[in-house]
């Protein structure tokens, strides 16, 4: 059964994939949904038995990949109360994304493809999940990464969806070369790249040190670095969080699946499932709650202008991954991965929603051309809402469990950097609150501005290069859809497909009711039977416990804030909504600096890239052309000329000249016998 | 039975082969002298094994002049036949003619 | 004494090929004359009948006649080539004949590879045509030569496969071993001409094309070409050519007795056949023979060049390489080879 | 004594004198009639070494076959040999003391030559005793030496090829006598009986 879950996937993109053109669109969408949808069920079934139910987590061998010396890989599949749940979370919103984007790519020439990259993420992310060894963790971690490339540059028409996906890409390559660097520290350490064999021994390694670039480091400490160093660039971290943005060039169904739900928390995943390493190297620990922390403001305050109603919620995204990780580092595994679990429903939903809003709105995403929307596509606003609730934490739903748990921890905790952690996250909830509340009053309220303004004549505020980038990408989905209608005469919102609404309504159950119905398992007293030691904690670790006793303030503050942002939300854009542009005339240098992403990418543009360009000009021109190519093959052939062109000389084509020269050299051969005397 | 010694006829074998070896070097003008000064030392080797097989008794000398023969009237025919070849495309067996590798 | 000794092996074969040369010129003058008698009588002419009794003495006016008049060398000839291409032919066709064997060991030089020594020189007989045609410093003698050499050259390579199935029946290059080898109880019956009945024809035809006899004298054809390569020759060079001619064919009369028909043994092999002196037989089977060469020059009407080589090329070299497997095989399966037995 | 030996210097002379006559006669013709008489005296020096069947072969293969086709190739190209004669005396002096200087050496290194005990020993093919040179080379031939032999069956017979590749030319417009067409022609087919009316004509 185990196998079934993680190969059906596969089987879908081996149909679909080599197959798809000659099957047709239609079977090929069949097929790999539905093949999604057995996997789906079977998880559920999984995590009822592993998780809620009593069967022993269980690792099953399915074959040797490699041997080399001591290094062992093997192909396995690890199933624990964690795997259980990154199935449930991966398999369920795959298949509900199958579902969803059947209709929402319904008018895309190449289908087959689509799906068969979703099944193909699919399995990679199951590979990932299940592995129980590093090798086999970065193979999936590898092959949700090349479907992630595939899938942003999926409309590769398009030059801007071509470079946010090679920059997805070569950010991610920064993350994993330190994973690839942490997994043969590990090997180093422990001899082995299995869970079983660094589990074990992770205890008796803490506070060993290992001699490295001349100094004594402590050598749980780089590893668990070099390994969140992978999780940082996986999960768009502060620092290499630039790719997730641009990442949403790619349809809005793969930005809920990969770039809401499971791909991007795969960092988080890692963390926890290598917790025991981690709880060994509690400085790791403190950079990852520092990091997080960081990401979760940051991202949080840029979300608060933007302007495209996905970027938005990929900065939410960033965000929210930043709380996951705050969770993790205060020592709270469970915290982090019930955020996860919670989060994956509530954040697809969202990237869902705002699909069909963009379905509705005939794929335009700027929420400054939309507004009023609620009446013409009440479902898909009903939806949103739920979403936005879970998001913000409105009290018991999904994120009000889950994410005030983690800032509860956070102030509870007593590590280093947990209080800048609380501090932190207790800001950005407020701030995800406004930007949250911001995007459904700018989409779903006030007067529409798409029937009168035509495309563009909403950009009122300055107008700049992103949005001129958007505005590109939505040009030529419209070329695709022309009987649509492009110009705002002529659009007419409606509600979308029922394949599209029946994910967001089940999603929407989820965003509800999961963290009601988890918490106690997932975070509270049920949690010892349910993890089953799946997440280690060491025995000084009682974060989970702590949590449960600080003050009544600290425990409303995230509420509080909440609230404010929502009022704050409702006052910009209900009762005075000449404010915000007021306020970004007024604050001008804070705006742009929000706006432009706090300059991140000049930032890299001018840190790496540039310095990058002129480096490679430098070893092309100089290095290649001027040293190897002039001493080297051109120097050598040039040689080859000069010498030739003498020796062309000797060659006159007359016989008689070859047959004197031979005579010649027989002469002289004769001469040398006959004087030496050689018999 | 011979009152003439082996060194006697390698002398003869070798004048004949420097004449042929004269010829080629000496002949500026006409492919086929080089082609019979070719034929000349051929001889002479010929004349070489077939001496050696007599004074030592041994057959293999002229079963190889046999062979020589052989490829030598290969050769011949070849070489005139590229010469006929070569002379219905340009109308002359000059040797300062013939001092290119391509047509 | 001892000079005498060394040289008298020397002097003896002089002395027996003067004989031989005085014998066969004689012989030669008769052929000719029995050449012009019979064709003369198949066309119901009287032929030569003035010079002595039925005009016997007509050969050796004719050669008187030639040697009186006067030699003439066409003006840019190359005079040294154009007077030794008939001594090379004359010299060559004679000297076939020393290591013909007229008897029982009567053959000047009775060396062990006979038959290829006969076949190396009729080779170079036609360096005395190709130096003849080229010398005379003229476009007929030329073409005729050229035309000549090749017709030579290519009945020359299905006379060679004829001798090697000859000599694969008697195992021995010797011509007297040859002969030798077809002395059966059998007698005539066991001459090869009956076993190798097909190389018998392609031999006697080959033979006729080879000496340039009728009808395959396209070299000179007398009613088309005049003389073909010999247009310029005059007197005694052209008696030479033509003596050197009939010499050639009467050798390949004599050849066609030594390797089909017995050579000097008796027809029948039994007394008083076997008490006649082996000459006589062979003389009478080389007339035999040239009686057939005449015939055949009185009545059948001349080939046309490329009929002729395609008979050559196309018909008796295939027909020939065959026999030379076939034989080989019969010989090899039956064990009927002389050659076997060494 | 005498006998072979003054045959020995008869034949060596001869061919020596007419192969320089070869690279040095003007006329490319008589070079080829000199080369003829080298070879024939080549033959004579085989026989005094016993070797009858090569010496043969050397006149049937050389002197019959291939000086033909140079005797042929000679007279048919329409060549100026005068103006191809020029420049041999210019380049004398200097190959003819290259090759003299050759040729002093080898005949230096080779004049005291002798048969070792060594190589005697060492005879890969003796000649068998009582038996004619013919057939002991057969015998040698067809058994120790079959690959080489039908390897140079297989070198003549791309020879062969390549020549007559290298020279066919095909004319166009010659009639050409087709034998088998010709005898299977019938009297039916060759021959039109008409009736001609009188003074009609056909």
């Amino acid at each position: 059964m185990y196998a079934a879950i993680v190969f059906l996937p596969l089987l879908g993109f081996l149909i679909a994939g080599p197959f798809g053109w000659r099957i047709g669109a239609r079977p090929s969408e069949i097929v790999t949904t539905s093949l999604l949808f057995v996997s789906g069920a079977l998880s559920w079934i999984v995590f009822f038995q592993v998780a809620l139910g009593t069967a022993p987590a269980s690792v099953s061998v399915i074959g040797n990949w490699f041997t080399s010396g001591a290094l062992q890989v093997d192909w396995s599949l690890r199933i624990d109360t964690l795997t259980a749940v990154m199935l449930v979370v991966v398999t369920t919103v795959s298949s509900l994304v199958h579902l969803y984007s059947i209709g929402y790519m319904r008018d895309d020439p190449s289908r087959p493809r689509f799906f068969s990259y979703l099944s193909m993420f699919t399995f990679a992310m199951l590979m990932l999940v299940t592995a129980d060894n590093l090798v086999q963790m970065f193979f999936g971690w590898e092959g949700v990464g090349l479907a992630s490339y595939l899938l942003i540059g999926f409309w590769y028409e398009k030059p801007s969806a071509n470079a946010a996906a090679i920059k997805a890409f070569v950010v991610n390559r920064v993350g994993d070369f330190g994973f690839a660097l942490g997994i043969f520290l590990v090997f180093v350490l422990t001899q082995s790249v299995g869970f079983g064999q660094i589990f074990a021994a992770a205890p008796g390694l803490a506070n060993k040190t290992i001699h490295i670039f001349g100094l004594d480091l402590d050598a749980m400490t780089i590893t668990c670095l070099l390994l969140f160093m992978g999780a940082m660039g996986k999960s768009a971290q502060f620092l290499l969080h630039t790719w997730l943005p641009d990442a949403m060039e790619g349809p809005t169904p793969v930005s809920a699946l990969i770039h809401a739900a499971t791909m991007v928390t795969a960092g988080v995943f890692m963390v926890a499932r290598l917790s025991p390493l981690f709880e060994q190297a509690p400085a790791a620990l403190s950079f990852v709650t520092i990091i997080g922390a960081t990401t979760a403001f940051f991202a949080a305050t840029i979300g608060l202008v933007q302007n495209d109603i996905k970027r938005v919620i990929a900065y939410s995204t960033c965000s929210q991954l930043g709380y996951m990780f705050v969770g993790l580092g205060v020592g709270g595994y469970s915290l982090g991965v019930f955020h996860l679990f919670t989060h994956a429903f509530f954040k697809a939903l969202l990237f869902l929603g705002a699909g069909a809003v963009i379905d509705a709105m005939h794929h335009e995403q700027d929420m400054r051309n939309m507004g009023g929307l609620w009446r013409k596509i009440p479902f898909t606003f009903a939806m949103m809402t739920i979403g936005t609730l879970a998001l913000t934490g409105f009290p018991f739903t999904a994120g009000y469990f889950s994410k005030d748990a983690i800032i509860e921890a956070a102030f509870a905790s007593t590590r280093g950097g947990a209080f800048y952690g609380f501090l932190l996250t207790t800001l950005a909830a407020g701030l995800t609150s406004f930007y949250s509340w911001r995007l459904v009053f700018l989409t779903f309220f006030g007067a529409p501005r798409w029937a009168a303004a035509g495309h563009g004549a909403g950009h009122d505020l300055a107008a700049h290069d992103h949005a001129a980038h958007d505005h590109e990408a939505h040009e030529h989905q419209v070329h695709d859809h022309e009987d649509h209608g492009h110009e705002g005469h002529a659009l007419d919102p409606h509600e979308s497909p029922f394949s599209m609404l029946i994910p967001l309504g089940v999603l929407a159950v989820g965003a509800l009711f999961a963290g009601l119905i988890f918490s106690h398992d997932f975070i509270g007293e049920g949690g010892p039977e349910f993890w089953k030691g799946a997440l280690y904690l060491r025995p000084d670790n009682h974060i989970l416990e702590a949590r449960e006793d600080i003050p009544g303030f600290a425990k409303q503050l995230p509420t509080l804030l909440m609230v404010v942002g929502f009022l704050v939300a409702v006052l910009f854009y209900f009762l005075a909504p000449s404010l915000p542009g007021r306020l970004a005339r007024g604050a001008k240098p804070l705006y742009e600096f929000l706006l432009n992403k706090w300059y991140f990418d000049e930032l890299y543009d001018a840190i790496f890239v540039r310095p990058a360009f002129s480096l490679g000009r430098l070893f092309w021109k100089g290095g290649d052309g001027a040293i190897i190519d002039r001493l080297g093959p051109d120097g050598v052939a040039a040689r080859v000329v000069d010498v030739t062109g003498r020796v062309v000389k000797l060659q006159s084509g007359y016989i008689y000249h070859y047959a004197f020269a031979m005579l010649v050299g027989l002469a002289a051969v004769i001469t040398w016998y006959v004087a030496s005397g050689v018999r | 039975m011979l009152t003439i010694s082996l060194s006697q006829f390698l002398i003869v074998a070798a004048i004949l082969f420097t004449l042929g070896v004269a010829g080629i070097v000496l002949n500026h003008k006409n492919i086929i002298i080089v082609l019979m000064s070719v034929e000349l030392i051929l001889l002479s080797v010929n004349i070489n094994l077939v001496a050696f097989s007599a004074f030592l008794g041994d057959l293999t000398g002229q079963v190889f002049a046999l062979f020589i023969l052989t490829v030598a009237a290969a050769e011949a025919a070849i070489g005139l036949a590229i010469l006929v070849c070569y002379y219905r495309n340009r109308g002359s067996i000059a040797i300062d003619d013939i001092n290119m590798m391509k047509g | 004494m001892t000079s005498f000794a060394a040289t008298w092996p020397l002097l003896l074969t002089l002395i027996k090929s003067v004989v031989l040369l005085v014998v066969l010129l004689i012989f030669i003058a008769y052929v000719l004359y029995a050449d012009r008698k019979i064709w003369a009588a198949v066309q119901l002419r009287r032929g030569p009948n003035v010079v002595g009794p039925f005009g016997i003495w007509q050969s050796f006016a004719d050669m008187l006649k030639f040697v009186f008049k006067e030699p003439v060398i066409p003006d840019g000839a190359n005079k040294g080539v154009f007077l030794l291409a008939p001594f090379v032919m004359g010299m060559l066709a004679l000297s076939a004949w020393a290591v013909i064997p007229v008897s029982e060991g009567w053959a000047i030089a009775n060396i062990n590879v006979g038959i290829l020594y006969i076949y190396a020189i009729s080779s170079l007989g036609v360096y005395g045509i190709i130096m003849g045609g080229w010398a005379s410093n003229s476009k007929y003698p030329f073409l005729s030569a050229l035309r000549s050499a090749a017709q030579m050259i290519s009945y020359e390579v299905s006379i060679g496969f004829v001798f090697i199935t000859v000599l694969l029946c008697a195992g021995s290059l010797n011509l007297g071993d040859i002969v030798a080898a077809q002395d059966t109880r059998f007698g005539l019956l066991g001459w090869y001409w009956l076993p190798l009945f097909p190389m018998f024809v392609i031999f006697f035809i080959s033979a006729l094309a080879e000496t340039n006899r009728p009808p395959f004298d396209l070299v000179e054809a007398e009613s088309e070409l005049v003389a073909g390569f010999m247009v310029e020759y005059s007197s005694t060079p052209y008696m030479i050519f033509m003596l050197a001619e009939y010499v050639a064919i009467v050798t390949m009369c004599a050849l066609t007795t030594i390797l089909f028909l017995g050579g000097w043994l008796s027809p029948v092999p039994f007394s008083p056949f076997t008490e006649v002196p082996g000459a006589v037989w062979f003389i009478l089977k080389v007339c035999a023979v040239f009686f057939m060469f005449a015939m055949v020059k009185a009545f059948v009407p001349r080939y046309r060049y490329d009929q002729l080589m395609r008979l050559g090329w196309k018909v008796f070299l295939p027909i020939s390489i065959g026999m030379v497997v076939v034989v080989a095989g019969v010989l090899q399966f039956t064990g009927w080879g002389a050659g076997m037995a060494q | 004594m005498g006998g072979t030996a003054l045959f020995f210097y008869l034949f060596s002379t001869v061919m020596i004198g007419a192969a320089f006559m070869v690279i040095s006669s003007r006329n490319p013709v008589h070079s080829v009639l000199f080369l003829i008489l080298a070879f024939f005296n080549a033959a004579g020096l085989f026989v005094l070494l016993g070797a009858e069947f090569l010496a043969m072969i050397l006149v049937v293969v050389y002197v019959g076959a291939v000086a033909v086709l140079f005797l042929f190739v000679v007279m048919m190209l329409d060549v100026d040999f005068a103006e191809l004669e020029k420049g041999f005396w210019q380049y004398l002096p200097v190959g003819g003391t290259l090759v003299l200087v050759v040729l002093i050496e080898v005949a230096l290194s080779v004049g005291a030559w002798s048969i070792g005990p060594i190589s005697i020993a060492n005879v890969a093919t003796p000649m068998p005793p009582g038996m004619t040179n013919t057939m002991a080379l057969g015998r040698v031939l067809y058994t120790q030496y079959f690959y080489l032999f039908q390897a140079a069956g297989f070198i003549l017979l791309t020879a062969m090829i390549g020549a007559i590749v290298l020279t066919l030319r095909h004319k166009v417009g010659v009639k050409r006598q087709n034998v088998a067409m010709q005898n299977a022609r019938t009297p039916a087919e060759a021959v039109e009986v008409r009736k001609v009316a009188s003074r009609q004509g056909i």
